[in-house]
C-alpha cells in the first residue's frame, strides 16, 4: 500500500535544531533519525526532553514562539522546509497524521463527531461525493470500535469517554489513510486497561494500512511493547537509538539505563506482625455526593461508596487500585476526613473517629496525607519551612526551637535539607516538591498515612527516587500506609497487601504475591494484564513479559 | 514578550506622569487653583497659561493637577474600600457556602443587577455629593463585583489539594482562610484592583457629568471636563485636556492592568 | 466614499428641511412639560407652553401691572371686596364654542374643586387670607366675585402664571369621566399633540380674538399670531440646545450667558438678555450664632463689589438691583436704586466690630443650568476671602438645596427666587415669621405690617411710599442680599423675528418667520 | 430546558424582592421632598400639605411600600409624581427608545469586535495585534460622554454632517430617525467595540492553543477553516456571555450617552426622575432594568449551549 520513493526512509529528520524565538534558548539540538514505510519508531524520553516539539515540528506545527533554527525534515524525499502554504496543508492530514495526548482537548467540543471526522475527508478528497464521505466515516468508526456509529456521527465529544474520544481521534487520522502517523503520548491519559486496548488497535490499524507511525513516549516498557525501534531523547538531544528488543536487552547509554532501572519492580514481602486492633477499621462505609438538603425535601444523591470495610495493620502499606472513576480517591478522601461519610464508621487505634472532640483531634494529629499533584498542593505564597513548619503548629508540647529543628531534620531525611527552608514552592522541581509534601506528611511523626497517587505526576526517573525516599521513611518511622494508585507496577513494588475497587465496590484484597500472582477476578486479571512486567535479563538489560496475555482482546477487524 | 513589556513601559510612563503631577499638584501648582481672575477668562493656551484658563479665569494647568491628587486619591479609596468590603464577603460567602452563601449571594445579585452607575447614582444622593460620598457610594457599588470575583476564587481555592492539607493538618476553618485562601487571592485581586481603578476614575467623570460627582469649586478632572461642556466650541481646551488626562490615564492603567494579567491570571500563563 | 457621505446625509437633511413650512417655528424647552393642565401640574415650561392655548380674565402687563385679558373691563366696588368683569364679545374656545359667564363659573367651580389639586386653591379658600366668598353670572357677559376683605393684590392673584392665568377653560378640556384631557381655552393657539419627552406641538387657533394693543405686552397686547404651528422640543442639555440653533434645527432657545457673544459673532443666530422679575440672592440664616449678627451681615454686604459680581455671572449684561420691587417694575424708583457700597475698609472694620474670628461661613449652591447659583457663589467666596471672611461653598443638588431652604437649615445660600411681578407680593416672598414658616428670612413684625399694607390699599403714591420704606428697612437690617434680577439669555435663528420670551418663558404669539 | 426557565426565574425572584425593598428605601433616604420640589420656592403650608396628601407621601413608609408593593404584585407601577403618568407605560416606552440605541450599537460592535478580536490573537505579537489590541484600549480607556461630545463637535458642528438634536422615532420618519441615533449609535459602538474585542482577542488566544486546533491544523485545514469552524465557536462563548453582560448593562445604564444627545430614553428618565425625587418613576425604573438585566442574562444562558454543547441547560 505504500507509495514511497525513496523505499530506504519515509521521514528523515537530519541535524534538527529548536529555539525559543524570544530568548534564544535552545529546546532540541541537532536530532537526526529516520522512520522506514510501515515501520512503527518510538521516542521516549521524561519531561524537557524535546521529544513532543521535535515530532511536531515536522508538520511546522509546534507553539508559534518556538523557531527551527537548523536541520533539514525530508518526507517522502522532500524537503519540507521548501513546501507552500498549500503543499504543507495537502500532507497534513492527507500524508502525515497526528494523534494528541489529552483526549479531552484533542477533539472541537463544539462540533459534531461526524462533522470533524469528514472535513478531513472533504480537504483531502475532494471528488469524494457526500454519501460516499459519509460512508467512509461509518465504516471506520466501526472500525475503531464505536458501538453506533450512526448515533456517533451527530454526537459531541462530551457523550464520549476518554477511551472513545481517543478512537474516535484515531479514526478522524487514519480516515485519510496517512503514510506516516505521529502519536504524541497518545495513552498517557488513559486507564491502564483502556490505554493497553487503543494501543493495540492503533497498531492494528497502522499495520493494516501500511502506515508507519512515530510514537512518542514517557513510558519505556510500553513502548518497547508495540515499537521495531527506539529513540531515547534526553535535554534536546538523542543519547541512543536502536531496535526496540535489543536496546531492553542491551542498552548502551547510562541513561538508557536509569530509565530502565527506574521501573518499578517487586520487592521481596515484608513480614507484617499481627495485631488484635488494625490502625484503621473502615466498617460498611457509604458516601453519597451531590445529596443536596432543600427546604422541603432531601435529594438523593449519587452513591460513590457501597458499603465498603477495610482495615490496615501497624506498619502495613496496603495499596487501593482501580481504574478511574472507581472511588478509591473517594475512599481517601473519606477516611481522610476531608468527605463526610453518609453512613458506617471509620475507627482509628479501635475508637470512632467521631467529627470534634478528643478523639477527632487525636485522629487528626496521627493521620497525614500525600496529594497527588505536587503543584496544587503547596501553597504557592509560603516557603518550604513554613509549609512543612505548618504542620507542627497544632501540636501540642512542643517548643518554638524544637519545631524548627524537626522542621530541619525532617527536610533532611527527604533529602532536601536547609537551604531549601527559604525557597517557594515555584523554585523545585516535581519531584522536590512532593518531597516537600512526604516531609510535610511524615513531620508530625504520624501512625497513618494515606497517598493519594503520590508518584503519578511525576517522571520515571524521579518516581523511583521519590518510591525509594518513601519505603525509607516508612521502614524508619514505621507509619502504617494507604497508598492510593492506579499504576500496578508502583503499587507490586510498595504494598504488602493489595485491595481491588470497581464502580465504588471492592472486589479483591489479599496480600500482594497472592494478588498478583493468582488474581481471582477477572476485573484484577484485566487490570493486570494491561502492564508489562519485567524481567532482568544479560548485560543489565531487562526482558518484557506480558501477564495473562491470553485475557487481552486484540481484535482490529480489518 | 514583546508586547508585556510595550505595556509596561508604556503603561508604567503614563502612571508615572499622572503619579508625578498628582504627587506635585498636591503640593504646589503653578497657579492657585481655585483663584478667580477675571482679566484672564477663558484664555487660550499660551505663555503664560500654558493650558489655558476656564470661565472663571482658573488656570487649568494647575486645576488639572490638583485633579489628578484629587482624582487619585478617589479611585484608590474607592477601591480599598470596595475591595476590602467585597473581599470580606466573597471569602464568607465562598467559604461558608451553604445558606449563609445562598443569602449573602442573594443580595449580592440583587445589587449587581443594577448598573454600578445607577448604583452609585442613587448611592451618592444619599451619601451627599462629596469626594466622602464618592466614594461610599462607588464602593459600595462596586463590592457586590469583587465579592463575586473573591468568591468564585475562593470556591475554586477551596478545592486546590493544599486548602484539603490544611484541612488534614486539623487547622481551624478560620486559620485556613486567613492563612491560605485570602492570600491568593491577592493575585487576582490585583488584577481586579487594576480594572477597577478605571472604572472608578470613569464613573467619578460619569457622575460629575450628570451633576453629582465631588462639587466644585474643588477641581476633579471628572468635573472639570463636565464643566467644559457649555465652552464646546468656544473654548475648547476646557474639555480637550482633562478629557486627554481621564483617556490617557485610563489607558495606562489598561496597559499596566493587562501585563499584570498576563504575568498573574494562570489562564494566561504558559503563552509560550 | 467620505464626499458621498456627506452628499447623501445632506440630502436626506435638505429634505427634512423642506418638509417644514415657512410659518413653522421650533422652540427648545429644557424639559419635557408636566402636563397641559393650567396651574395643576405644572412647572415653568408647563406654564409656557400652556398659556399660549388659555387664557384667564386678566393678565399681567410687561412692567407687572394687571390689565384685562378675556375681560373687556374690571369695576372694583368701593370697598374693595367686590369685582365685577365684564368679559370680551366675539371670543370662542378653540371648539368653537362662544365664552359666556357660565364658562367662567364652571371653570371657577373647577378650580375650587380639592380634586383638581389646582394649585392656588388655598389662595383663594382663606387657607392663605384671601377668600373669595361668592362668584355669580348675573348675565351672559358679566362676572362678579365677592372677597371677604379687600386686597390689592387679588387681580394679581388671578393673573399668577403658576396658577395657569386662572385660565377659563371649555367643558371639552375634560373627559367624560371628568378626568383631564386637553385645554380647550381661548388662547392664539391649540393644542396639537404631545410625545411625552420629545415635543409639544400646537397650531394657530384662526377663531382667535385678540385683546386690543398693537404689539405684545406681557400677556395681553396684541395676541394674533402670524405663526401657523409651534412646537416645543424637549432639548435637556443647554449645549446641545446651543448647537440647534447654530444647525437650525431648533429657532428658540433659552441659552447660557456664556453663550451669548458667541452665538452672536455667527451668521444665523441673533442672542440677547431679557429681563425678569426673578431675585437672585444671597440668603442668610439670621438665627444662625454667627450671622445673628448685623454687622456681620453687613460686613458681607460692603465686601461684595455687586456690580462685579452681577456683570460676572450675566456677561456684564446684568442690572445689579439690591431691592425687592424689580428693575422691570412701574415702582422701581430712584429709591431702590441706592444700593450697597463696594468698600472692603468697611467691611474689615464691620468685622471687627462683629467679633468674627475666622469662624467658617458656609455657602449652600447649586449648580442649575439657568441660574447663576453656583457662579455667584465662586465669585461672592471670593469677594469675601478678600476681606479675610473664611467663606467656603457647599455645592448641593437642587432638591437638597430647597429643603435646605424650606427647613432654615443654612448659615447663607445663594439663592435665587422665582419672578413676582407686585412687589408686596415679592417682599412677601422672603418676610415673615421663622416660627411658623421656616424658609422666610426677614422675621421682623414692623415690616410685615408694611407688607399687609401694601396689599390691601390700592393707591399707588401711598403703595410706593411703603415700598421705599420697606427697601431702607431691607438695606440696614440686611437679612439677604438681593443683587440682581433675572437677565436670561435666549437666542433665535434670524428667520424669526419677535420671539423674545417674557419673565423667563418662551413667549412666541409676536413672532414671525422672515426668511430660511 | 423549560424546567430550566422556571427555575432561573423562581430564582430570581428574591433578587427582584430583596431589590424592590432596597430601591425603595434607599430612595427615601434621599433628602428632597418630592411635593417641595413640584413647589419650588412658591410653596405654602397649606399647598404643601395638599400635594403631600394628593401624592400619599403623609403615610407611613411601610404602608407606602405595602400599597406599592401591592400594586406592582398587579402590574400598576403608580403614577409619576411629575408628569401624572402611569409608570410601566412610560417605563416600556423610553426603554424602547434606549433599547434600539443600544442594541443597534452592540449588535455593530459584536460584528466588527468579534472578527477583529480573533485576528488579534490569530496573529498574536504582530503588528496587526499589536494595531488592533492598542486601538480596541484606547477606545476602551475614553469616557463616552467624552467620546460623544467630541462626535458632536466634529459631525454636528465642524462637518454638519448630522442632525445634533432630538430624536425622531422610526414610524414616523424612518430615515430621518436613522440620522438621529447615527451618533448616539457610534459613541456606543467605539466603546464597547473596544471591549468586545479584548475579550474576544483573550478567549480565542485561550482556545487556539487547545490541542483541537492543532488536530485541525493537521489534518490539513486552511487557517480560515481552522479560525472559523474551529476557533470561532468556541471562542465565541466568553465573548457571548460577555455581551450578555454588557446589554444587560447598558440597557438601564446609558443615561449618559442619552443626556449627551438628548434622547429621551430609560437612562434619562431616571436620571431625572432621581433629580425630581419621583419616587414612583424611580422605583418602576430600577425594577424594571433589574428585571431586564436578570431576563437578558437568562437568554444568554439559554442560547448558550449552542456555542458550547458541554453546557446543557440544565
Amino acid at each position: 500500500m505504500t507509495d514511497t520513493i525513496l523505499p530506504g526512509a519515509l521521514l528523515d529528520v537530519e541535524n534538527l535544531s529548536l529555539a525559543v524565538t524570544a530568548t534564544g534558548t535552545k529546546v532540541v539540538r541537532g536530532v537526526s533519525f529516520t522512520v522506514a514505510p510501515g515501520e512503527i519508531v518510538g521516542i521516549v524520553g521524561e519531561s524537557g526532553s524535546g521529544k513532543t516539539l521535535a515530532a511536531r515540528s515536522i508538520m511546522a506545527l509546534q507553539p508559534p514562539a518556538i523557531r527551527r533554527t537548523a536541520g533539514t525534515i525530508r518526507f517522502e524525499g522532500r524537503d519540507l522546509a521548501g513546501l507552500s502554504a498549500k503543499a504543507l496543508r495537502d500532507l497534513r492530514g492527507g500524508r502525515i497524521g497526528m494523534v494528541f495526548q489529552e483526549p479531552m482537548t484533542s477533539l472541537n467540543p463544539s462540533m459534531t463527531i461526524g462533522r470533524q471526522l469528514e472535513e478531513g475527508l472533504a480537504v483531502h478528497q475532494r471528488q469524494q461525493s457526500a454519501e460516499g464521505r459519509r460512508a467512509q466515516v461509518l465504516d471506520m468508526l466501526r472500525r475503531v470500535g464505536i458501538a453506533d456509529p450512526d448515533g456517533a456521527l451527530g454526537a459531541y465529544p462530551h457523550q464520549f469517554s476518554g477511551g472513545m474520544r481517543q478512537r474516535i481521534m484515531l479514526a478522524s487520522v487514519m480516515l485519510l489513510q496517512p503514510a506516516l502517523l505521529i502519536a504524541d503520548e497518545p495513552t498517557t491519559a488513559l486507564d491502564a486497561v483502556v490505554q493497553r486496548d487503543v494501543l493495540e488497535l492503533m497498531v492494528g490499524l497502522t499495520r493494516a494500512h501500511g502506515t508507519a507511525v512515530l510514537m512518542i513516549s514517557h513510558d519505556l516498557s510500553m513502548v518497547a511493547r508495540y515499537t521495531d525501534r527506539i529513540i531515547v531523547m534526553r535535554k534536546g538531544e538523542i543519547v541512543e537509538q536502536g531496535r526496540s528488543d535489543e536496546l531492553l536487552r542491551a542498552p548502551r547509554h547510562p541513561y538508557t539505563r536509569a530509565l530502565l532501572s527506574a521501573m518499578p519492580r517487586r520487592q521481596p514481602a515484608r513480614p507484617i506482625p499481627p495485631v488484635a486492633t488494625p490502625i484503621i477499621e473502615v466498617r460498611d462505609l457509604v458516601v453519597e455526593y451531590g445529596g443536596r438538603r432543600g427546604l422541603f425535601r432531601k435529594e438523593a444523591g449519587k452513591r460513590a461508596l457501597h458499603g465498603l470495610s477495610l482495615s490496615i495493620m501497624p506498619r502495613e502499606v496496603v495499596a487501593l487500585v482501580g481504574g478511574s472513576g472507581s472511588g478509591k480517591t473517594t475512599l481517601g478522601r473519606a477516611i481522610a476526613g476531608l468527605l463526610p461519610p453518609s453512613a458506617g464508621t471509620i475507627r482509628y487505634a479501635g475508637r470512632p473517629i467521631g467529627a470534634g472532640g478528643a478523639e477527632w483531634a487525636d485522629y487528626r494529629r496521627n493521620c497525614q496525607m500525600v496529594f497527588q499533584d505536587p503543584y496544587s498542593s503547596l501553597d504557592p505564597r509560603m516557603t518550604i519551612g513554613a509549609l512543612v513548619g505548618e504542620a507542627l503548629r497544632t501540636v501540642p508540647d512542643m517548643g518554638r526551637g524544637e519545631k524548627a529543628e524537626r522542621v530541619v531534620e525532617v527536610l533532611s531525611e527527604v533529602g532536601l535539607g536547609k537551604p531549601f527552608a527559604d525557597r517557594y514552592p515555584h523554585e523545585l522541581s516535581g519531584g522536590q516538591r512532593q518531597r516537600v509534601a512526604i516531609a510535610r506528611a511524615v513531620v508530625r511523626r504520624p501512625a497513618f498515612v494515606i497517598a493519594d497517587e503520590p508518584v503519578s505526576a511525576l517522571d520515571v526517573t524521579v518516581r523511583a527516587q521519590v518510591l525509594e525516599l518513601f519505603a525509607d521513611l516508612q521502614a524508619r518511622h514505621g507509619f502504617s500506609c494507604l497508598f492510593i494508585s492506579h499504576d500496578l507496577g508502583v503499587v507490586e513494588q510498595v504494598a504488602d497487601r493489595v485491595v481491588v475497587m470497581q464502580d465504588g465496590r471492592i472486589v479483591e484484597q489479599g496480600d500482594r504475591d497472592t494478588v498478583f500472582d493468582h488474581p481471582a477476578h477477572p476485573y484484577t486479571r484485566r487490570l493486570l494484564s494491561a502492564i508489562p512486567a519485567l524481567e532482568p535479563a544479560g548485560e543489565g538489560g531487562v526482558r518484557l513479559k506480558w501477564r495473562f496475555d491470553d485475557a487481552v482482546p486484540v481484535a482490529v477487524p480489518s | 514578550m514583546k508586547r508585556l513589556s510595550l505595556n509596561v513601559v508604556l503603561g508604567g510612563a503614563i502612571i508615572g506622569i499622572v503619579i508625578a503631577g498628582a504627587v506635585l499638584g498636591a503640593v504646589w501648582t503653578p497657579y492657585d487653583p481655585l483663584k478667580i481672575n477675571f482679566v484672564a477668562r477663558l484664555a487660550p493656551p499660551g505663555a503664560a497659561h500654558w493650558l489655558g484658563t476656564d470661565e472663571f479665569g482658573r488656570d487649568v494647568l494647575s486645576r488639572l493637577m490638583a485633579a489628578a491628587a484629587t482624582s487619585m486619591l478617589i479611585s484608590l479609596s474607592t477601591v480599598a474600600a470596595a475591595g476590602l468590603l467585597g473581599t470580606a464577603v466573597g471569602l464568607v460567602s465562598g467559604y461558608a457556602r451553604g445558606w449563609t452563601d445562598r443569602i449573602l449571594m442573594a443580595f449580592n445579585d440583587a445589587l449587581l443587577a443594577f448598573p454600578a452607575i445607577l448604583l452609585a447614582l442613587g448611592l451618592l444622593t444619599v451619601a451627599g455629593a462629596n469626594s466622602s460620598g464618592i466614594i461610599v457610594a462607588l464602593g459600595l457599588a462596586y463590592t457586590p463585583s469583587v465579592a463575586r470575583i473573591v468568591r468564585g476564587t475562593v470556591l475554586s481555592l477551596r478545592e486546590r489539594e493544599f486548602v484539603e492539607a490544611s484541612r488534614v493538618m486539623g487547622n481551624s476553618e478560620f486559620y485556613t482562610v486567613l492563612r491560605h485562601i485570602l492570600p491568593n487571592c491577592v493575585g487576582p485581586m490585583t488584577v481586579l484592583a487594576t480594572s477597577m481603578f478605571g472604572w472608578v476614575l470613569l464613573a467619578e467623570s460619569a457622575l460629575s457629568f450628570l451633576g453629582l460627582g465631588v462639587p466644585p469649586p474643588a477641581p476633579t478632572w471628572g468635573n472639570m471636563l463636565a464643566g467644559s461642556r457649555p465652552f464646546i466650541a468656544q473654548a475648547v481646551w476646557l474639555g480637550i485636556f482633562p478629557g486627554l488626562c481621564i483617556s490617557l490615564t485610563l489607558l495606562g492603567i489598561n496597559l499596566l492592568g493587562d501585563a499584570l494579567r498576563d504575568r498573574l491570571d494562570p489562564r494566561m500563563r504558559g503563552a509560550s | 466614499m467620505t464626499r458621498f457621505l456627506a452628499a447623501l446625509l445632506g440630502m436626506a437633511l435638505a429634505a427634512g428641511a423642506a418638509t417644514a413650512s415657512a410659518q413653522s417655528i421650533t422652540v427648545a424647552l429644557n424639559a419635557d412639560i408636566r402636563s397641559t393642565n393650567p396651574g395643576v401640574n405644572r412647572d415653568d415650561n408647563t406654564d409656557a407652553v400652556v398659556l399660549h392655548m388659555v387664557e384667564g380674565l386678566v393678565g399681567y402687563r410687561a412692567n407687572g401691572s394687571v390689565a384685562p385679558l378675556l375681560a373687556e373691563s374690571v369695576e372694583r366696588s368701593d370697598d374693595g371686596k367686590t369685582y365685577s368683569f365684564r368679559l370680551r364679545q366675539g371670543v370662542t374656545f378653540h371648539n368653537g364654542a362662544p365664552l359666556t359667564s357660565a364658562d367662567v363659573l364652571w371653570s371657577w367651580n373647577r378650580y375650587m374643586d380639592p380634586k383638581t389639586d389646582w394649585r392656588c386653591r388655598s389662595d383663594f379658600d382663606g387657607r392663605n387670607g384671601l377668600k373669595v366668598e361668592k362668584v355669580e353670572a348675573p348675565d351672559d357677559r358679566t362676572v362678579t366675585m365677592t372677597l371677604d376683605h379687600a386686597s390689592a393684590l387679588f387681580l394679581d392673584a388671578l393673573a399668577r402664571t403658576d396658577c395657569g392665568g386662572t385660565a377659563i377653560l371649555h367643558k371639552d378640556s375634560l373627559k367624560p369621566d371628568g378626568s383631564w384631557d386637553k385645554p380647550v381655552g381661548t388662547g392664539p393657539f391649540r393644542f396639537g399633540e404631545w410625545r411625552r419627552g420629545e415635543y409639544v406641538t400646537v397650531s394657530r387657533f384662526d377663531g382667535y380674538q385678540s385683546p386690543p394693543g398693537d404689539k405684545p405686552d406681557g400677556m395681553v397686547g396684541a395676541k394674533r399670531t402670524a405663526l401657523a404651528s409651534v412646537k416645543f422640543l424637549v432639548v435637556p442639555d443647554a449645549s446641545t440646545a446651543k448647537a440647534a440653533l447654530a444647525s437650525g434645527a431648533v429657532d428658540v432657545a433659552q441659552v447660557l450667558e456664556t453663550d451669548v457673544p458667541e452665538l452672536n459673532k455667527t451668521k444665523t443666530v441673533e442672542a440677547g438678555f431679557f429681563p425678569s422679575t426673578t431675585k437672585h440672592t444671597f440668603l442668610f440664616q439670621t438665627r444662625d450664632p454667627l450671622l445673628g449678627n448685623v454687622k456681620l451681615r453687613q460686613a458681607i454686604a460692603a465686601s461684595l463689589d455687586i456690580p462685579q459680581l452681577v456683570a460676572a455671572v450675566s456677561n456684564g449684561e446684568g442690572k445689579p438691583n439690591n431691592s425687592g420691587v424689580p428693575v422691570t417694575s412701574a415702582y422701581y424708583d430712584a429709591v431702590q436704586a441706592k444700593g450697597y457700597a463696594y468698600d472692603p475698609a468697611k467691611a474689615k472694620a464691620l468685622l471687627k466690630e462683629a467679633g468674627y474670628k475666622g469662624e467658617p461661613i458656609k455657602i449652600i449652591a447649586n449648580k442649575r443650568v439657568h441660574v447663576p447659583s453656583f457662579n455667584a457663589a465662586v465669585i461672592a467666596q471670593a469677594m469675601m476671602q478678600a476681606v479675610g471672611i473664611n467663606a467656603q461653598i457647599e455645592v448641593l443638588e437642587w432638591v437638597t438645596q430647597l429643603d435646605r431652604y424650606n427647613t432654615g437649615n443654612y448659615q447663607m445660600m445663594s439663592f435665587s427666587y422665582s419672578g413676582r411681578l407686585d412687589p408686596a407680593l415679592s417682599y412677601e416672598q422672603f418676610s415673615g415669621p421663622k416660627d411658623s414658616q421656616p424658609r422666610k428670612v426677614w422675621d421682623d413684625p414692623a415690616v410685615q405690617d408694611l407688607i399687609t399694607k401694601a396689599s390691601t390699599i390700592s393707591d399707588e403714591a401711598q403703595r410706593q411710599a411703603v415700598f421705599d420704606e420697606l427697601h431702607k428697612r431691607q438695606m440696614e437690617a440686611t437679612p439677604l442680599i438681593i443683587f440682581s434680577n433675572g437677565q436670561e439669555a435666549w437666542a433665535h435663528t434670524k428667520r424669526v423675528q419677535g420671539a423674545d420670551p417674557w419673565e423667563g418663558k418662551a413667549r412666541v404669539w409676536g413672532a414671525r418667520v422672515v426668511g430660511n | 430546558m423549560l424546567h430550566f426557565v422556571f427555575k432561573r426565574i423562581a430564582m430570581a425572584v428574591p433578587t427582584l424582592l430583596i431589590m424592590a425593598v432596597t430601591v425603595f428605601v434607599l430612595i427615601r433616604l434621599i433628602p428632597g421632598d418630592p411635593a417641595a420640589l413640584m413647589l419650588g420656592d412658591l410653596a405654602t403650608p397649606a399647598s404643601l400639605a395638599d400635594l403631600r396628601e394628593r401624592l400619599g407621601l403623609d403615610q407611613s413608609l411601610p404602608v407606602q411600600f405595602g400599597i406599592w408593593f401591592g400594586n406592582v404584585l398587579r402590574g400598576d407601577f403608580g403614577i409619576s409624581i411629575t408628569s401624572s403618568q402611569p409608570v410601566l407605560p412610560l417605563v416600556l416606552d423610553r426603554f424602547w427608545i434606549s433599547a434600539r440605541v443600544v442594541l443597534i450599537a452592540v449588535l455593530l460592535a459584536s460584528l466588527f469586535a468579534v472578527p477583529a478580536g480573533m485576528i488579534a490573537a490569530w496573529r498574536q505579537n504582530s503588528g496587526t495585534d499589536l494595531f488592533l489590541v492598542g486601538t480596541a484600549t484606547l477606545l476602551y480607556s475614553i469616557p463616552t460622554f467624552w467620546l460623544g461630545l467630541l462626535l458632536l463637535l466634529l459631525f454636528g458642528l465642524e462637518l454638519n454632517w448630522l442632525p445634533v438634536v432630538g430624536y425622531v422615532s422610526f414610524s414616523e420618519d424612518p430615515r430621518a430617525a436613522l440620522l438621529y441615533i447615527v451618533m448616539p449609535v457610534m459613541t456606543l459602538f467605539l466603546h464597547e467595540m473596544g471591549v468586545l474585542i479584548r475579550m474576544s482577542r483573550a478567549s480565542t488566544l485561550e482556545v487556539l492553543r487547545l490541542d483541537y486546533i492543532t488536530h485541525a491544523r493537521a489534518k490539513g485545514l486552511s487557517e480560515t477553516a481552522v479560525l472559523w469552524r474551529h476557533a470561532f465557536k468556541n471562542a465565541f462563548g466568553p465573548t457571548w456571555t460577555l455581551i450578555g453582560l454588557v446589554l444587560g448593562n447598558l440597557l438601564g445604564g446609558i443615561a449618559v450617552v442619552e443626556t449627551v444627545f438628548t434622547i429621551p430614553g430609560l437612562g434619562r428618565l431616571l436620571v431625572d426622575a432621581i433629580f425630581a425625587r419621583d419616587y414612583p418613576v424611580i422605583q418602576g425604573c430600577l425594577l424594571f432594568v433589574a428585571f431586564v438585566y436578570v431576563a437578558v442574562n437568562l437568554v444568554v444562558d439559554l442560547l448558550y449551549p449552542v456555542f458550547d454543547p458541554r453546557v446543557t441547560a440544565e
